[in-house]
């Protein structure tokens, strides 16, 4: 238990769907759907799905930017799912995150100096000197300059701009980092620099991840393990180096055909997936993939399968596998 | 890193600015603007002539070297009384705007930050002054508190507010969902702090545009209001009001209607041209 | 004026159509409002009245041009020596407009309708001008009754001076008792009287339409077939149409535009000889306005030639006493006030305001017959007293409002006026200056015991010529306290196509159009 | 949609309940006392009590206004203090007469205003775009009262072309069936009548379009602007259509809906703030009925007639809402 | 290569912007033939798409200007009049764009949409145009095609909307296809789909296809001939097997050693330092030099030709000017 720095049981998020005559509720988005995993200390845990799958929503209910509809979080071992607000407010030095779009995160009205100082602030470093200390390391840390202090977030490119947004998470000495998706909107050759640096702190700062992803290769890349998620659940769980080789689950044994890989001579047999993916807010009974898996049998329409180690460190939720 | 030295720090607002020296029409506008607020910043140096120095026998001139827009009823000058007119306007236009940015601000935010009931009463009460014609609701303020340039302002920032609660309404529910807010979240920011030091500064911006717009509206409508003997009181000289007193004299002295009317349009013009351009240059949906 | 001939070509075109044989053909009078009630005795309002006028006939009636009394339904009276019996005897063989015979017992009904009146509102003039109602210590009337056929007695508690003058007034115009019970509360909206003009038809805020009476009991009238009342709110606009031949005579007109009619050959000017006063008063309780000198510091410092010229654009003459030349009790000998700022600062200087001193002043919001543009005169008047080193603010407020302020005290110096209902100088002095008027039209809450005397003298004195030295005795004392300072006898102007003929406005405000007629 | 509308309607009531209350209190707060103004300066002070009384004015406010609410919800508008006649039926014909000078505007501001916007957006930066949107800018920025008088003296006093008041010639007056004289003269077969109607609408119409068209043409600029930027316009574009139809099908529809919204509300603006107009162009409408109440201080008109030209505008607007379904099928009616 | 079906010669598009004249694309040269699928790759804001869009004819003359030639069936389409043009899109040229979200006009059915499409250029009468339509849905492996004609863009998925642009695209049995990073909006399991769809139609139909993408992957998947793009200029053509295998641009290197692979973990990636350079900012010289490992003066100073390395490749690197001299004309 000692070496898991976050664990996650039973969670649950949904949002409501408002309509009818007086716009009461008419039904709900279960955007996580009973989610349970925990993270090593010093890890890398990746996440990767499908687009509305509810990597983003798992992402923010751990650190409670969101409220867990059900579930339970603990953080080094300690049940945070119902902390009071200021509490929580302290724990966000230990937990922080990543965004994905480096064009929104960042306010655009702020120097990059303030941005990075107001978690400083936050935290209660009242000493402006220091700060600006920090600020200046800080930048030095993500590969920038010290004249890059004073400037506006649109005066950077998107590489630039998620090293800032890097750079926030890392003010505080946090542990834990939620990066979600930091790097799909970038172009590859800036989204190798970024995925470096990020190796690079991890190694540095001791640094465990989160890291979500619906790119494949760059899961693969920095995760220690990963998770597979389809339709609010985690389908699969394993060692990334296990999962790639040796997936279980129909479903990302087709999400892996399904990647191009840029490599003329690779000849691979494609599992083509029939249909898209159901909506979360009217997800099938049973086990969600059913309706779009090649080996579906006549069980899998009405029971949900357990998500159980299959084989040691190995998890997933099949009936393939009972 | 090829970081080009000479490159400048530019703030979003000079780059607004930048963005906005370009635009022709608003620095136009913004020209037209700045010269009525000189004409009545300078009102006492530029002006000929007293703005109620009534001389009955000089009545009705035309224009000439003497009186270059001519004289009114009473004699006065028109040029001067158009001088200091501008003074009248410019003030309604700013101070009833002002007015309405406040309250409307504070309830947009209370409305947008606290949500549900909150926002259901304040929302309805805009919806419910949204629903009169604005020209009515005004009239009827300046009824029950009876006409003056004063309470034709308190009229006309009432019938404004609404349209400043909405705009900083749905700015905050916009600027929430934004992922900065998120990440001032989740470095553990409090709301107030998030309030003051995220979600205002980007509302500002869109109060800018508008403002400057409802300044144009404001100026009419208090001329209407004076047009229709509800706003300023004489001699005070309101355009709206000089006009209301000379329109039975359009055909022998047509210059006296003549030439309020134009700097009505003009100042008027002049906040919108100066408004569109704001938009262009603020608006953040045209950047990146 | 510049498109008249095209425009009298086009309109001989549109008369044609509706012209039959030897028809007068239609006439359209425009004015600033429209009538509120057309039961003339429910309403005070001068565009009801002159629409009435058409309709219903009162029993004596004005003369043409003056104010002297004339028969109408009644061709003959008799006056008892008391002077509180009148016995009228009736026109015989005329009829309402809905068929019905016009006789003593209709006259006889139409008073009993009034005197039972339950509250004043309800007939605002029957109090005001006949003390009040059945039972009420007040009244004048105390009896009406049918002697036959076609005389009626009226029997008064007590001898009133201006009793006739009164029964000429509009309002008392008499109503076909059968219409009246038949349209009930409606019947304000269907008057029918003897008059020359049926009513038609009415459309709120727009027109009045009265068609000719085919059965009028004056042989040979009315000339026109028809009259339109038509609202035309601004001023301006309306002499546009006028000018554009949209309309035939509008009243209102600004004195501005005067010299524009009488240029115009197509149109012709109409001076309603004045029966008015517009003044400046002073709330004679307030201070600084207790103090005489004060009051008549500020009648010398009045330019009133000046406001005439400009704000009534001659078309008025300089008051000097509250009521106008016109009537009878009018004080020539008074010498006014000449405008004099020496005096007036002397004066000033006397009562202790060498500096002058700080003052509101209220103008009404509302143009009136005497007084075409308050706020402009209000102006001219600050621009005055500047020079006094009084400062003045002018107030203004809704017109209601005002009224309501000004009766209350609430005003230190206010402009106002009055128009004579019935062209008697009880009708002024009594009503506007006398003590017992405080809280009713006396605004200046001026009261002068020895005033108050002479006017109650007059009120029961049948003379005429004794009544008229009371009222000049009383002008005197008037003109020395200057509680006003009375500025003009504005002569209030219409305008009118040249073609319009036998046309005269009457100091009253209302006439009939009766003998008009149009080429 | 239907349970959509219902919402709608149902949200309406809190909305117009608001309105009743506000403009009771509004109202009232009016100082001035209306008896007074009826009777007339000459009245006497026991003459304006007593008709106060009589009008139930002297109630206290809480009375009056309970009333006021049972009385509209049975449609009883109230009785005109001034002409003593039931509001609901005086004000069909003031209203149609707005109404008529309303629409017409709207119909002038429509065509004009959304094809300059049209041709301005597909020739961008043309000396037309720049012309038409400086008109606009201009047309925006006018006083209406001063664009009115200026109008009135130059088409109407200078040139003589059209006439200067009213609705109708005074000397053939049109004979009211539905009040709006447009179809009452056609339903009567008076063509002369109805292009003399016409000619009464075209000066306080132009005027009163001035606003809306400026504020249209724009907003269709923009939003053409906007669309034609978009990329299923690129689409229709690569299929090889022409640009005409791209802009009159394509465009068109996508871009109406931000007018459309302009439309919705300067329609309500247009009935109530028709004030103006209707003083300059002497047009009986409800705008200087309104108007007229306040002077005379007639409550019971004032109040219904406010809440008659509000509960339009809101009505309008919701039509404008429903209407959006019509043009763009993304708006989910649930 | 005379039996290109378009041939690009020194094509250059520049943009009016507030700051002046800016070029975008830059001179580039290169050929289709019948048949094949050409790939163009390179980074966000390269040009890949006014590239295309200048192709197609639809840059507006108001907004920036083209210059060079473009032969399609050895007309040239540069100085082809828009009425020549409107016969060309949808008919013989198609194309299909980046978000299947916008490129669909919502307020219209998608029926209306694809009746359109055909009835511009074919005659056919309603019902004739209505069978095809149904029939290309089919093709395109829509379920209910019947039904999808009433439906309107909003109640369908992203993968179905692309599917119907697909054929929308090829409802007039276009002989090149340009497809604009088609996939990118797209999840992993859909972009399958697409791409399975596509290789299909073009061995089907032998419609050209021109792939725009940023995708190595996609372009490993599905061009025979790839084209790498860098700030306006082609900096390398060659056949898919010799991008791949034998890459001679530093930038192409680079390109292709920075992506993660998903099949075996590296321990690093390789990473180009720095970030792409705004358009219109290099004036002189090669314009990937200040990003590149092996940039010595020349290319600061000059810019370099498209060098013919062999047949099927070419490179615009000083580098290999001494291994084959020879400039590709
Ligand atoms: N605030 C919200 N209100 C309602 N529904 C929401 C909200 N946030 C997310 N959802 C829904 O929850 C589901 C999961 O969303 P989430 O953002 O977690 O997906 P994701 O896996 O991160 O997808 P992406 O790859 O697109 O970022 C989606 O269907 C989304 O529509
Ligand atoms: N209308 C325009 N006016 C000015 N600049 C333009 C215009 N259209 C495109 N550009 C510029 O041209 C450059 C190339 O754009 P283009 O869309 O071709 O890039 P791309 O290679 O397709 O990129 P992506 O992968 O992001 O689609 C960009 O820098 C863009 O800003
Ligand atoms: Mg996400
Ligand atoms: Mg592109």
């Amino acid at each position: 238990m000692t070496d898991r720095l976050l664990e996650v049981e039973g969670l649950k998020k949904s949002f409501p769907i408002q309509g009818g005559a007086f716009g009461k509720q008419i039904g709900e988005v279960k955007a996580v759907d009973d989610v349970s995993f925990f993270i090593k200390k010093g890890e890398t845990l990746g996440l990767v799905g499908e687009s509305g799958c509810g990597k983003s929503t798992t992402g923010k209910t751990l650190l409670r930017l969101l409220e867990p509809t059900e579930g339970k979080i603990y953080f080094e071992g300690k049940e945070i799912t119902n902390l009071p607000k200021n509490e929580m407010r302290r724990l966000r030095r230990e937990m922080q995150m990543v965004f994905q779009d480096p064009f929104a995160s960042l306010n655009p009205r702020h120097k990059v100096e303030k941005i990075l100082e107001e978690p400083l602030i936050v935290h209660g470093v009242t000493d402006s000197k220091e700060r600006k200390k920090r600020v200046r390391q800080l930048l030095e840390i993500v590969g920038l300059n010290d004249y890059h202090a004073k400037r506006y977030p649109h005066q950077f490119s998107g590489g630039q701009r998620q090293r800032i947004g890097i750079a926030r998470a890392l003010a505080v000495h946090p542990k834990l980092i939620v990066a979600d998706e930091p790097v799909s909107a970038l172009d590859v050759s800036i989204q190798s620099q970024v995925l470096n640096l990020l190796k690079d702190l991890q190694e540095e700062f001791d640094l465990t991840y989160l890291f979500i992803a619906h790119d494949l290769g760059v899961v693969r890349h920095i995760s220690d393990r990963v998770g597979v998620m389809y339709l609010g659940r985690i389908v699969e769980l394993a060692d990334s180096e296990e999962l790639y080789e040796n997936p279980k689950h129909p479903y990302t044994k087709a999400l892996l055909s399904a990647v191009p890989v840029p490599d003329v001579d690779f000849q691979k047999e494609r599992v083509i997936l029939r249909g898209d993916v159901p909506s979360p807010a009217n997800p099938p009974a049973g086990c969600a993939f059913h309706t779009r898996c090649p080996a579906a049998m006549e069980q899998c329409a009405h029971k949900r399968p357990l998500f159980k180690e299959v084989e040691k460190g190995h998890y997933a939720a099949c009936h393939l596998y009972e | 890193m090829n970081v080009n030295e000479e490159e400048q720090i530019i703030s979003p607002w000079k780059e607004a600015w930048r963005s906005f020296r370009k635009n022709k029409a608003a620095l136009l506008g913004l020209g037209i603007v700045m010269f009525f607020i000189l004409l009545a910043i300078f009102a006492d140096l530029i002006a000929p002539y007293g703005f109620r120095e009534t001389e009955l026998a000089n009545k009705h001139l035309p224009p000439s070297s003497k009186h270059w827009f001519g004289t009114d009823e009473f004699g006065r000058d028109i040029l001067s009384r158009v001088i200091y007119g501008a003074r009248i306007s410019l003030r309604v236009g700013f101070l009833a705007v002002s007015g309405s940015v406040i309250v409307g601000s504070l309830l947009g935010i209370i409305a947008g930050y606290y949500g549900r009931w909150v926002d259901g009463i304040i929302s309805r009460i805009f919806d419910i002054l949204l629903a009169f014609p604005s020209i009515l609701l005004a009239i009827a303020i300046v009824a029950i508190l009876g006409p003056s340039l004063q309470n034709a302002m308190i009229a006309i920032a009432v019938i404004n507010v609404p349209t400043f609660g909405r705009l900083l309404r749905s700015r905050v529910l916009s600027v929430k969902e934004e992922e900065y807010i998120t990440a001032a979240k989740a470095i553990g920011m409090t709301d107030g702090r998030i309030l003051f030091h995220h979600v205002l500064p980007n509302s500002l911006a869109p109060i800018i545009v508008q403002g400057s717009l409802s300044i144009a509206t404001a100026i009419i409508e208090a001329a209407a209001l004076g047009f229709l003997g509800l706003g300023a009181q004489p001699p005070t000289p309101e355009w709206g009001k000089m006009l209301a007193d000379s329109k039975d004299f359009i055909i022998q002295a047509p210059w006296t209607v003549f030439f309020p009317g134009i700097a009505i349009m003009l100042t008027v013009l002049g906040f919108n041209l100066m408004g569109d351009g704001l938009r262009d240059a603020l608006d953040p949906r045209m950047k990146r | 004026g510049c498109s008249g001939s095209k425009e009298t070509g086009k309109e001989k075109g549109g008369e044609k159509k509706e012209k039959t044989a030897e028809s007068g053909g239609t006439m359209i009078y425009a004015r600033g409002g429209d009538a509120v009630k057309l039961d003339p005795i429910t309403v005070t309002d001068g565009e009801s009245l002159i629409v009435t006028h058409q309709i219903l006939e009162t029993l004596v009636k004005y003369e043409k041009e003056t104010a002297d009394i004339v028969p109408g339904l009644a061709k003959d009276w008799e006056v008892s020596d008391d002077g509180t019996t009148y016995t009228f005897e009736l026109e015989e063989g005329v009829k309402f407009h809905d068929g019905t015979d016009f006789n003593a017992d209709a006259v006889v009904k139409n008073f009993e309708r009034w005197m039972n009146g339950k509250d004043e509102a309800e007939f605002p003039y029957f109090v005001s001008q006949f003390g009040g109602f059945k039972g009420e210590e007040a009244a004048v009337i105390k009896e009406v009754k049918a002697v036959d056929e076609n005389k009626v007695e009226f029997t008064l508690f007590r001898p009133q001076a201006p009793f006739l003058k009164n029964l000429a007034m509009t309002p008392f115009g008499i109503s076909s008792p059968a219409a009246i019970e038949k349209f009930g509360d409606k019947y304000i909206e269907n008057p029918v009287g003897t008059g020359p003009f049926k009513f038609e038809s009415w459309k709120r805020n727009d027109t009045i339409t009265v068609v000719k009476n085919e059965d009028y009991w004056k042989e040979g009238l009315p000339k026109l077939d028809k009259v339109i009342f038509k609202v035309i709110t601004d001023n301006s606009a309306r002499l546009n149409a006028l000018i554009k031949g949209e309309v035939d005579l509008i009243d209102g007109l600004n004195p501005s535009d005067v010299e524009k009619v009488k240029a115009d050959s197509n149109l012709q000017i109409f001076e309603r000889p004045s029966m008015n006063i517009g003044y400046l008063g002073f709330n004679v309780e307030k201070e600084p306005f207790d103090n005489k000198k004060v009051r008549q510091a500020i009648s010398h410092a009045i330019n009133k030639q000046a406001i005439i010229d400009n704000f009534y654009e001659g078309t008025a003459e300089p008051a000097k006493n509250p009521i106008p030349p016109s009537i009878n009790g009018y004080n020539d000998e008074i010498e006014d006030y000449e405008f004099d700022l020496d005096k007036a600062k002397k004066l000033l200087e006397e009562a202790g305001f060498k500096d002058g001193f700080k003052m509101d002043l209220w103008a009404m919001p509302v143009p009136r017959p005497y007084m075409p543009n308050g706020q402009k005169v209000a102006e001219a008047i600050q621009a005055d007293l500047e020079k006094l080193n009084i400062e003045v603010n002018i107030v203004s407020m809704e017109w209601g409002t005002y009224l309501e302020k000004v009766r209350d005290g609430e005003a230190p110096m206010f402009m106002l006026g009055w128009t004579g209902d019935n062209g008697d100088a009880d009708n002024f002095l009594y009503a506007l200056l006398d003590k017992d008027s405080i809280g009713s039209n006396n605004y200046s809450r001026y009261a002068s015991e020895d005033v108050h005397k002479l006017l109650i003298e007059a009120q029961t004195e049948t003379d005429e010529d004794k009544r008229s030295e009371l009222y000049k005795e009383a002008l005197e004392i008037i003109h020395d306290d200057a509680p006003w300072v009375p500025l003009a006898h504005s002569v209030p102007q219409l305008a009118g196509k040249s073609t319009i003929d036998g046309f005269f406005p009457h100091p009253t405000g209302s006439q009939a159009f009766d003998d008009v007629s149009m080429e | 949609m239907l349970t959509y509308t219902i919402r709608r309607l149902t949200l309406l009531i809190p909305v117009l309940l608001g309105m009743v209350l506000i403009v009771f209190s509004l109202i009232h707060a009016i100082p001035g006392n209306p008896a007074q103004i009826i009777l007339g300066q000459q009245a006497t002070e026991e003459a304006v009590e007593a008709l106060n009384k009589q009008l139930g004015l002297d109630q206290p406010l809480y009375i009056q206004f309970f009333d006021y609410v049972k009385n509209l919800l049975t449609g009883d508008l109230g009785m005109s203090i001034r002409t003593q006649s039931p509001i609901s039926q005086e004000v069909w014909p003031y209203l149609a007469a707005t109404m008529e000078l309303a629409l017409a505007a709207m119909l002038i501001a429509i065509i004009i205003g959304v094809n300059a916007g049209i041709i301005s957006a597909w020739f961008q930066n043309s000396w037309f775009d720049y012309i038409a949107m400086l008109l606009a800018l201009i047309g925006v920025s006018m006083p209406i009262f001063w664009l009115g008088l200026m109008e009135q003296y130059v088409f109407s006093i200078q040139l003589d072309l059209f006439p200067t008041t009213g609705r109708d010639n005074i000397r053939d007056p049109v004979e009211p069936i539905t009040y709006l004289y447009l179809i009452d003269t056609l339903m009567q077969g008076r063509f002369d009548q109805f292009v003399e109607v016409i000619k009464h609408l075209v000066l306080p119409s132009l005027t009163l379009a001035t606003i809306p068209m400026a504020i249209i043409a724009r907003i269709t600029r923009s939003s053409m602007l906007e669309v034609m930027r978009s990329d299923y316009i690129r689409t229709a574009r690569a299929k090889g259509m022409s640009m005409f139809w791209v802009v009159y099908k394509h465009s068109l529809k996508n871009a109406f809906i931000p007018v459309l919204t302009v439309i919705g509300l300067q329609t309500g603006l247009l009935l109530g703030g028709a004030i103006l107009t209707e003083t300059i162009f002497g047009w009986p409408g409800i705008g200087s009925y309104i108007y007229d109440a306040i002077q005379f201080r007639d409550y019971p008109v004032i109040q219904s007639g406010i809440l008659v030209v509000a509960t339009i505008f809101v009505l309008i607007n919701l039509t404008v809402d429903l209407l959006y379904a019509a043009i763009d099928p993304r708006i989910k009616y649930r | 290569m005379d039996n290109a079906l378009l041939k690009v010669e020194g094509l250059r598009t520049s943009f009016f912007t507030d700051d002046g004249e800016i070029p975008i694309v830059n001179s580039i040269d290169f050929h289709v033939r019948s048949g094949e699928v050409l790939g163009i790759v390179g980074e966000s804001g390269c040009g890949k798409s006014v590239t295309s869009l200048s192709i197609m004819g639809l840059i507006p003359a108001q907004t920036g200007k083209v210059d060079g030639q473009i032969l399609f069936k050895g007309e040239n389409l540069a100085l082809a009049s828009e009425k020549r043009m409107r016969q060309i899109r949808g008919n013989e040229i198609a194309m299909i764009f980046q978000e299947p979200m916008t490129s669909l006009n919502p307020v219209f059915t998608i029926g209306e949409q694809l009746l359109e499409a055909i009835q511009i250029h074919r005659k056919l009468p309603k019902k004739k145009a209505k069978e095809r339509a149904v029939e290309m849905l089919k093709l395109v492996g829509l379920p209910r095609a019947e039904q999808l004609l009433n439906e309107y863009p909003h109640q369908l998925s992203g993968g179905m909307r692309q599917r119907v642009m697909i054929a929308m695209a090829m409802i007039c049995n276009p002989e090149l296809l340009i497809a604009d990073e088609p996939t990118t909006a797209l999840d992993v399991t859909i972009q399958a789909q697409i791409l399975d769809l596509m290789k299909a139609l073009n061995k089907d139909t032998d419609t050209a296809i021109i792939m725009i993408t940023h995708d190595l992957g996609v372009v490993a998947e599905m061009c025979s001939r790839v084209i790498v793009m860098y700030a306006g200029h082609i900096v390398e053509e060659a056949d898919v097997k010799t991008i791949f295998k034998n890459p001679k641009h530093p930038y192409t290197v680079g390109l292709i050693q920075s992506v993660p692979d998903m099949r075996h973990k590296k321990e690093r990636l390789y990473s180009i330092e720095g970030n792409v350079p705004k358009p219109g900012s290099i004036q002189t010289g090669c314009h990937f030099a200040p990003r590149c490992e092996h940039a010595f003066d020349r290319c600061f100073a000059q810019t370099p030709d498209l060098l013919n390395l062999s047949d099927v490749h070419k490179v615009k690197c000083w580098l290999y000017e001494s291994e084959k001299g020879e400039v590709s004309g």
